[in-house]
């Protein structure tokens, strides 16, 4: 039975990935689930120097999911590099970074800096984060934005790009097509959808932020049919989120057309959710006679 | 650090402690690494909610390997809980967070305080500081003063009634002052402006003041940074400023925050 | 305490209307619902001649919610006017119709022929279906098509117009503007947004189309998001809806911006809904001491 | 026809009939003005599923008010249901759909004819066609032939399974052919492939056949038009051959249908 998927060159030995800023740097995680068995760890977002990210309240509950409005909070490159590869040097898993800017330049000084980080397996680039006023998503909503960044991170890119795309578009399979054409190596999405929440007793919103990116089961089938777009569209790798609970769920993205699929705001839920998915994974090989776990992809 | 997990816990007891307030006891295997201050993670049963609810751990029975959580209902989720009976089981996830700096009250003169549902935790808390010179501070919107006939058994109890029904009218300052007593550590849970206020006072006393914060969680493990409270000195995680009130917290030292 | 409110002129006894298609014209749920509780009923999308709609299955149940794609199955504007008008005429709500059409023409054609009807307080052009492969979405999602078809309808229209926007876009503001540079009277939205789900035993699509429009609770903080952006990009009216269940959810719509709202896959899991929505408003209005609800309208 | 209503019905028992297939009485005001193949929509607690579950009624007791329903877990929804005890409440909407037409049967040879977990409504079926001459065929997998003692109260009873371990082997029609049973009319519920030689047999022998469908549903109710079936003639609501399920059905003529 193979569960190994390759994307770019890089071998996972099993497509079940963590969901950028959904698990840390594994660390926190790290009494919950034993990381040497998941496919790889995507980090949380990291820029060139340390982000405050948004004031309080960041986070609300929504009917099947949540609203965040973290900002991207993040310690910066050398603080990232020193303590949470560090920690990750202990694991056999893959290490893939998430990268986030407001300028082309800020990307690509982290994409450089990273450059010479052995650990570092590949890169996935947040354009599409709801939250930050600046730069982000707007790269990830206009596809000539992200057309341009793209091949600028590329030229400088050591490791594989992923370009992780906004749900927030009016067609995702012109954004991955805007992907693929500058050169990225893969793509993920989606990231969260932008939602609101109000306070009716207290006539306030919910987030300080007012806005924030929704996620959780709520918006599966969104990603679903956003993955199964996107790797029609396009012949890089896809790797896809957005809700996923289960090992069903896992194995729904990738007859959709993901390669490998990440877990994020189930993580909250139950903090066991990807080691959960990667043994379901597994069972439903077994029970169903699926030698290859990218047979099934695409198979609908 | 005890290590942390999600769970299921059984249901030994629950019983309406006072108008709208709960008091539920919960089999779990971590109760005997508990620290006083630490809290829980509870999770709905209902599927269309997610996330856990933080509640305090207000005390625990190491004999029968159990916690205590005396919680208001508030919303969706604490309504569930409070229909639950005997026997049944609850998915939570702990233990989470600091919990109050027992060993810097050694020795000291110690206050507790809480405000409302910030009252629970301190009972563990002032359980463990027995043997040591503690009094217990606590204020209550009117005469419902839940939980102090218990305070009574390890501290020295005054009471502060927002309607002074019962102790001193006004908050736990106004008692303080009133009751002359004297502190050099004063551990405490309530809303933002008494502890607000508890800073100020501790300040001013030259008292060290610890306080427990809360804030809306997804994680409550430290990875979301949903969580966090400007501090004074750059936080260690993302040296920003920022502490995660989850795993930094929920108790900090009054000094290190900007409140 | 007043609850009325007015959209282009046209005075609704309260906030609360059905949602297209989720309704039917009023007759299946009037076992469960006296119609004249509520602000308005609007009715299934209507075409100038009679359609089939897609295979089924057509609906399927997802988190919070359900997919569905009807396709736009409807019997034509004759058949429409004769049996649907003249079924509301028995009541005292305003009558909203929802048109669809597969070109300019199609919508122009009906919207001409409800110019006669008395019973037709305003019509709601839908250009924001995501189940019909031709004409339809494609003015949803481009805003020079949705100014043009706009400006067209508005030129024959004899009731005032409500353009119903797809969510399926970048952005909505822009839409909305559009819209109303175009001449709407008012918008309405969201219409629904485009999912799939897959039955991974099967290994197959679960709805016929592969694709359909997502609805229900699962959607709100979307909608309310939108509808917000949307009633601050404009001054016309908007009519929001998606996800709501019961007041509170109502409120918060109002609270956005929204000047009426509409009830939609609600109705299936409780018939009752509307009129629950309608008590529900009132009573938050005594408890809160709110004089008129359109003083609660854009109030965060 | 009876007004539909969404109400709380009591489980009055609940037990485990054939493997997997659950057997439940429920009271509901509704029971009185029930017809035979109708359904109700079955509404999950779960609160992340939001729509009925379409189950036909098996049987009705005027005396309690009560129908029971005779159903397969498959899912959540039905997984749910199992477990409900006697005394829990759950929300039903009903009576939906038309029935089976009783007064076509009259003083014909009729045949009532299920397949698998499309046996039940024709429970209630055989039982109001008594005082005709009734025939049950019943097709099942295996020896696991719920319900079958119960027709026979009803009617002379048939049965058919897969495995051949009882009556005929193999399906209603072998069945039917293999005990030489006589019919004018057919009403059968069942999966397609059954209804569709259902029909291929009733105009082989020039029998009238009432077939009774199943499709993905959302209200219920006629509204959403999501549960149609082709039809030969323009149908009476969008005039595109479509008949909606939930309401012109369950039960058509299978003269009507294209299938
Ligand atoms: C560290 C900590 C300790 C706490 N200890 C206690 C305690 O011992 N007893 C007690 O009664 N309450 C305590 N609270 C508050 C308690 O978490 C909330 O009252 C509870 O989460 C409300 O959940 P709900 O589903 O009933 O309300 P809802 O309003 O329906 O909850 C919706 C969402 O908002 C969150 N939320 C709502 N209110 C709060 C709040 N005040 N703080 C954090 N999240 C909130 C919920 O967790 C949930 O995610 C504590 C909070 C924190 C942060
Ligand atoms: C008119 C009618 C009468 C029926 N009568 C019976 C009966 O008497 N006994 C019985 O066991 N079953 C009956 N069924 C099938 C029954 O509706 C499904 O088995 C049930 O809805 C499955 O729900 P679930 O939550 O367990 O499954 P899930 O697969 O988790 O359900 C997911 C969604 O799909 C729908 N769904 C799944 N299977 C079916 C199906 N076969 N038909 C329609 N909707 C489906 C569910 O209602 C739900 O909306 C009937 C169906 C129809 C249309
Ligand atoms: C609290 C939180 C923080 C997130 N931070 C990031 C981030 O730093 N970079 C990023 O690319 N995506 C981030 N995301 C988006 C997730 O990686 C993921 O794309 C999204 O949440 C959808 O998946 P889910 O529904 O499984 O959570 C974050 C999501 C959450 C909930
Ligand atoms: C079964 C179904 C049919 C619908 N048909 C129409 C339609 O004919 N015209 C239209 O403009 N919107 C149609 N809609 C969209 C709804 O009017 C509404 O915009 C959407 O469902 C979001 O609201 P909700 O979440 O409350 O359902 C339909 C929705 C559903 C679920
Ligand atoms: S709740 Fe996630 S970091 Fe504190
Ligand atoms: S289920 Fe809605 S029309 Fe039949």
């Amino acid at each position: 039975m193979n569960t190994t998927v390759e994307i770019a060159g890089v071998k996972f030995k099993n497509p079940v990935m963590t969901a950028s800023g959904t698990f840390g740097s594994g660390m926190e995680y790290s009494d919950f689930v034993d990381l040497n068995k998941l496919g790889a760890v995507v980090t949380k977002g990291v820029a060139n120097v340390p982000w405050p990210g948004n004031p309080v309240p960041r986070v609300t509950e929504v009917y099947g999911g949540m609203l965040n409005a973290i900002g991207l909070q993040n310690p910066g490159i050398d603080v990232f590099a020193k303590r949470d590869l560090e920690f990750l040097k202990k694991y056999d898993t893959k290490v893939i970074v998430n990268v986030c800017g407001k300028s082309v330049e800020d990307y690509l000084e982290v994409v450089e800096r990273l450059g010479d980080e052995e650990r570092v397996d590949m890169l996935e680039i947040n354009v599409s984060c709801p939250n930050v006023k600046e730069g982000a998503i707007a790269f990830g909503q206009n596809k000539d934005a992200l057309y341009d960044i793209t091949e600028k991170i590329k030229k400088v890119a050591k490791q594989p790009i992923i370009m992780k795309l906004s749900p927030n578009v009016t067609s995702i399979s012109e954004m991955a097509k805007a992907a693929e054409a500058a050169g990225a190596d893969a793509i993920s999405l989606i990231n969260t959808i932008t939602g609101m929440k109000i306070d009716i007793y207290k006539r306030k919103f919910a987030l300080a932020n007012k806005t924030g990116g929704m996620s959780g089961p709520a918006i599966k089938p969104v990603a679903v049919r956003m993955v199964y777009e996107a790797s029609h569209a396009v012949d890089i790798p896809v790797i896809g989120m957005g809700g996923i609970a289960n090992a069903e769920d896992a194995i729904e993205f990738i007859m959709a057309g993901a390669t490998a699929v990440a877990v994020g705001a189930m993580n909250f839920h139950n903090p066991y959710t990807t080691e959960k998915v990667v043994d379901g994974i597994e069972e439903y090989m077994k029970k169903y006679g699926v030698e290859d776990i990218n047979d099934i992809r695409k198979i609908v | 650090m005890a290590k942390k997990m999600k769970k299921e816990a059984k249901v030994l007891s629950q019983k309406l402690l006072a108008d709208g307030i709960y008091d539920m006891w919960l089999e779990t295997p971590f109760a005997g690494d508990v620290r006083p201050g630490q809290f829980v993670g509870v999770y709905p049963a209902n599927k269309s909610t997610l996330l856990p609810r933080p509640i305090s751990i207000c005390e625990v029975d190491t004999d029968r390997s159990a916690i205590r959580l005396v919680y208001r209902v508030v919303g969706s989720g604490t309504a569930e809980f409070a229909l639950c009976k005997e026997g049944d089981q609850i998915n939570i996830l702990g233990p989470l967070g600091n919990g109050f700096p027992i060993d810097v009250a050694k020795g000291k003169k110690v206050v507790v305080m809480g405000g409302g549902i910030g009252v629970p935790p301190l009972l563990e808390t002032a359980k463990r500081l027995s043997g040591e010179d503690v009094s217990a501070v606590m204020g209550y919107r009117n005469s419902e003063t839940f939980l102090s006939d218990e305070f009574a058994k390890y501290a020295k109890m005054y009471i502060a009634t927002e309607d002074g029904s019962v102790g001193t009218k006004g908050n736990v300052i106004d008692a303080m002052k009133a009751e002359k007593i004297e502190c050099d550590v004063i551990f405490a849970c309530g809303p933002m402006p008494m502890l607000r206020a508890i800073k100020a006072y501790a300040s001013e006393v030259g008292a060290k003041a610890y306080l427990s914060l809360e804030e809306r969680m997804a994680c409550g493990v430290g990875a979301c940074l949903g969580c966090i409270t400007k501090t004074k000195e750059i936080d260690d995680h993302s040296r920003v400023h920022n502490a995660r009130i989850c795993t930094d917290g929920p108790v900090f030292d009054a000094d290190d925050l900007e409140m």
